[in-house]
């Protein structure tokens, strides 16, 4: 048996997994992954942020936001080849650093070889509608919108009825840090995150908003993954875990992947 | 490669230098000074991230690595524990075969990265002279900890980090210290060679390195060859792409 | 020198703190703490939740939240005798268990010896408004309000004009777990929130409301205290710290006591 | 009383019952049967809550501790380093003169609570029959892990817990099982001897207990006696009251 799992269900491009745990990872990866999502690009380079950029918390970390990436051009010359190879759905995850660069981005990757679809990373101080509106006047790529805790709920349905194919929940919860007498502001990643994010996830799948639900935030095991498919999503995404356990996470995705192919 | 290795000793070095001795045989065979090792407790979440584990030296199956006494690793790393070794990282040194004369430098506490350096050099017969300047917030590292071979000279922080002769000296230096410090190094050797030559010096940067792989880019550095990673790039670079 | 600290500022009865640090407790507590918060008292008798009631995380737990507490009534009566020859001021904590208990708890306040002050735990399905302007119609005891973390930025400004002298930021942040098979819902304690908590109330700060400001979350020591009041807070609550060191609690009000006497 | 003391040991006793051995004088001439003990490792955060430890047995300055083999707290004891108790905490169980024949009963693995309890039954002289059933989820407590003074009976999960014979030859009875087996027990005792007496019988509430000090009221049940706290007013109750 095989249970794929459609993204993008009664749209005019599919995006199907063969099992529903996503990795974000900017390289490749070999172990049997559902899909591989990149690292939030943005249209130009983005600088590093200012130290310490890491903040270590009990049971998990504070992440200065502004974090550095080369920008989407360069970042898809280096990976192209290695995508139009890969069996596996490639999702290119997006961030904006103007409000108009949406459309900029989503053009970029219709023309990129082996993208399976795109990831829009929003936030409360975003407008997620015209987000979405622009991008899919750039593309027909399934767009997934990846959405914080604080307004997920409430903008769940608008960024469906803009375009989106399926909902991201969550991102990184938004924290602060005094450090030597400076406020540092980032996101939050760690085991502890999960709970708020299944809290979230399963209060949007009672809204039974018809469209596919990837969860994310702080899963580190099977039985993680499990949790979120019986509370309402139809596939995760893992970045942090893979920091810590990089061997636990393989495991697991060949877990996963081997229950779905009994 | 994730490794799980067994605690043989938790000790403290001297200042705020502790070692953590483990047995790792591939690794203790294959570790080469300018790497470094990430490593967690398994089972345990406090601390969440890897910390940096610098190694020091290597005996038998042994490895002994240095890192920061006050970490709450530390604590966890008890004899006979189980360590979780994310290894070998970063860029390996390789002495030109010319180098002869090796300089290392270290402005305050932050010597770990370079006394495997220093053994490497010593065991392939080169000459070592290491300079220790002492800042207000750290002593001066004990010569007794260090391989008898080395030239030991020592400085304070009213005096120059190194003078024109050692720098005239060298044929390879490599230092440990803050980024003024390096920017004094670079006016020191521009001023004593007139120039500073690619691969000549290299200097350790100092970053956290939540993922050690080239994942997480929270330990990109601005080079003068564009965006690099201390992880994969470093933690040593040419002081002149700094 | 003698910093006090007033909560109800320009209002007819004062709240005034010898030093910035509320403990939340139930019992009577000796150390030298510039308020007592009690835990939220309901109307009628509350019965426990299901079991478990407890779910550990790394970092912290989650909290089934239908905590158990006797009810205002039986509560006042046991410890109004302490109350009343308390120089620590007394702040009781109340929820509602239906949209009109408020003023009926708050009018069982105002004959109650040895109260300074109110606490109001509201919540994002909780009508914040009605429940202020209600408390404030049955008593002139100083009114804190604490709010939940995802609509406390959006709901401040609206607490203040209802009548509330001061806002708590922020309750416990919601989270869920599947625990054999089903989902448990609860609030989530430990230092892992402490984050999230200074980057909301730094947020709140910076809208200069002109109302004191109350940091309650994930504080274990005095730079968790110092790092608060830096960040814009006029005061702090702790809570959950006691549990697992309360001699470091007991140390850090001295410290923060003995600083504020130099 | 919130103190350090030093682990000696950190063993497995049977099955999933680790035992924990520390040194603190004061708590082991203190600590009475029916109490317990919080802790957790100092300047960790994961285990974030208090772990409930049940003392075993005390010998002079030192006190083992049964713990569930499964916690994480397990891992962090290691010998030599220090444990955070808060203690003593419960009530404690005083045995009334008049009764000599002290009965426990336990329904599965859960015995811990039991064994500070003979111990301190036999010392006074009196004697003590366990019953121990046998349940699908554990085996038999091996009989050479107690005290010899104990005359000891097994049975199995098909059979009645305890038979009217040793309920009418006991003066007291604790019992640690499941809510089931304490009504199970109730009835028994209705049986046998007509009516279940105040103070003739005590069982073990398990309870999450995070402060163990009234604080939380995450422990707390409902009693016969009304709104009542596991960690104040237990955790062991009158069979009447539950
Ligand atoms: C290797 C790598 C992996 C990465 N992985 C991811 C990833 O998987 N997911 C991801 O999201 N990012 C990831 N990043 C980070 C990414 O590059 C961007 O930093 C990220 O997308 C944030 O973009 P943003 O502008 O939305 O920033 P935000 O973090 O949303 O913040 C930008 C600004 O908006 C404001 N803001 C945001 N939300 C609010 C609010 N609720 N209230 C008030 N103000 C607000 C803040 O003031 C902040 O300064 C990664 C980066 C790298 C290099
Ligand atoms: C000793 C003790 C100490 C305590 N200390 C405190 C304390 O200091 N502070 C405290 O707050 N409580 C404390 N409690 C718990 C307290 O008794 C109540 O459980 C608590 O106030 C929650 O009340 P609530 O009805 O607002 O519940 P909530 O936890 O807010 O939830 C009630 C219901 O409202 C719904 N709900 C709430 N928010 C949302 C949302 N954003 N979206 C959708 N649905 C929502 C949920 O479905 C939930 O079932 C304590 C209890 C005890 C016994
Ligand atoms: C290195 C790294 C940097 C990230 N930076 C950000 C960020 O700046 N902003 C953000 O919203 N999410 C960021 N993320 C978010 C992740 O993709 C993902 O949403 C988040 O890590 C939650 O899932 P996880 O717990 O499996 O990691 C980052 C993740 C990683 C690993
Ligand atoms: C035992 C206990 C139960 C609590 N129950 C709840 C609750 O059900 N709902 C809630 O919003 N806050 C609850 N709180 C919240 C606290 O008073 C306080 O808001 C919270 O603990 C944050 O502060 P802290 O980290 O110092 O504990 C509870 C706190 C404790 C200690
Ligand atoms: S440590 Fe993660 S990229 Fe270098
Ligand atoms: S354990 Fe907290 S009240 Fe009993």
């Amino acid at each position: 048996m095989n249970f794929s799992i459609e993204l993008a269900p009664n749209w005019k491009r599919g995006l199907t997994l063969n099992h529903p745990v996503m990795i974000v990872t900017p390289s490749w990866d070999s172990s049997p992954v559902g899909a591989i999502v990149t690292p939030p690009l943005t249209a130009r380079l983005r600088a590093r942020a200012a130290d310490p950029r890491v903040i270590d918390l009990p049971g998990g970390f504070l992440l200065n936001s502004r974090a550095a990436n080369p920008g989407v051009s360069q970042f898809v010359e280096q990976h192209q080849r290695a995508w139009e190879k890969s069996v596996t759905p490639i999702i290119v995850a997006l961030a904006a650093q103007a409000a108009d660069d949406w459309a900029k981005l989503a053009a970029r990757l219709e023309r990129a070889p082996g993208v399976s679809g795109i990831e829009l990373h929003l936030n409360p101080v975003v407008d997620a509608v015209s987000a979405i509106q622009q991008t899919r006047a750039a593309t027909d790529l399934p767009i997934l919108t990846k959405l914080d805790l604080e307004n997920a709920r409430a903008i769940a349905r608008a960024c469906l009825d803009a375009g989106a194919n399926a909902l991201v929940i969550s991102r990184a919860p938004r924290g602060a840090r005094v450090i030597e007498g400076k406020i540092r502001r980032g996101r939050m990643y760690g085991p502890f995150v999960q709970p708020m994010v299944l809290n979230a996830l399963n209060e949007i799948a009672a809204l039974k908003l018809g469209a596919p639900l990837i969860a994310c935030g702080g899963i580190h095991s099977v039985e993680d993954v499990r949790a979120f498919l019986s509370a309402g999503a139809d596939a995760v995404e893992i970045d942090t875990a893979q920091w810590v356990d990089a061997a636990s996470v393989a495991r697991l995705c060949e877990e996963i992947a081997g229950a779905r192919d009994d | 490669m994730q490794i799980q290795t067994r605690i043989i000793a938790n000790e403290r070095l001297w200042a705020n230098i502790q070692t953590i001795t483990v047995t790792a045989p591939d690794l203790a065979r294959t570790i080469r000074p300018g790497q470094f090792v990430l490593a967690r407790a398994p089972n345990n979440f406090d601390p969440y991230l890897r910390r940096v584990l610098i190694p020091l030296q290597t005996r038998d199956d042994q490895i002994q690595f240095a890192m920061d006494a006050a970490d709450p690793l530390v604590a966890r790393a008890y004899p006979d524990a189980i360590l979780d070794l994310l290894a070998p990282l970063g860029r390996a040194i390789h002495f030109d075969s010319n180098a002869r004369h090796i300089l290392l430098a270290t402005d305050g506490a932050r010597i770990a990265p370079l006394i495997f350096l220093a053994h490497a050099a010593i065991q392939s017969g080169r000459a070592v002279v290491l300079v220790a300047r002492q800042t207000n917030a750290s002593p001066i590292f004990p010569a007794a900890l260090l391989p008898e071979e080395i030239e030991y000279h020592t400085t304070n922080e009213n005096e120059a980090w190194m003078d024109a002769d050692a720098l005239a000296w060298a044929d390879a230096i490599y230092a440990c210290g803050t980024r003024a410090a390096y920017r004094e190094l670079f006016d020191a050797i521009s001023h004593a060679r007139y120039r500073v030559p690619r691969e000549f010096a290299r200097v350790w940067m100092e970053a956290a390195m939540p993922c050690g792989v080239g994942e997480c880019f929270a330990c990109a550095i601005e080079s003068a060859r564009g965006f690099a990673l201390t992880c994969q790039h470093g933690p040593f670079f040419d002081l002149v792409d700094i």
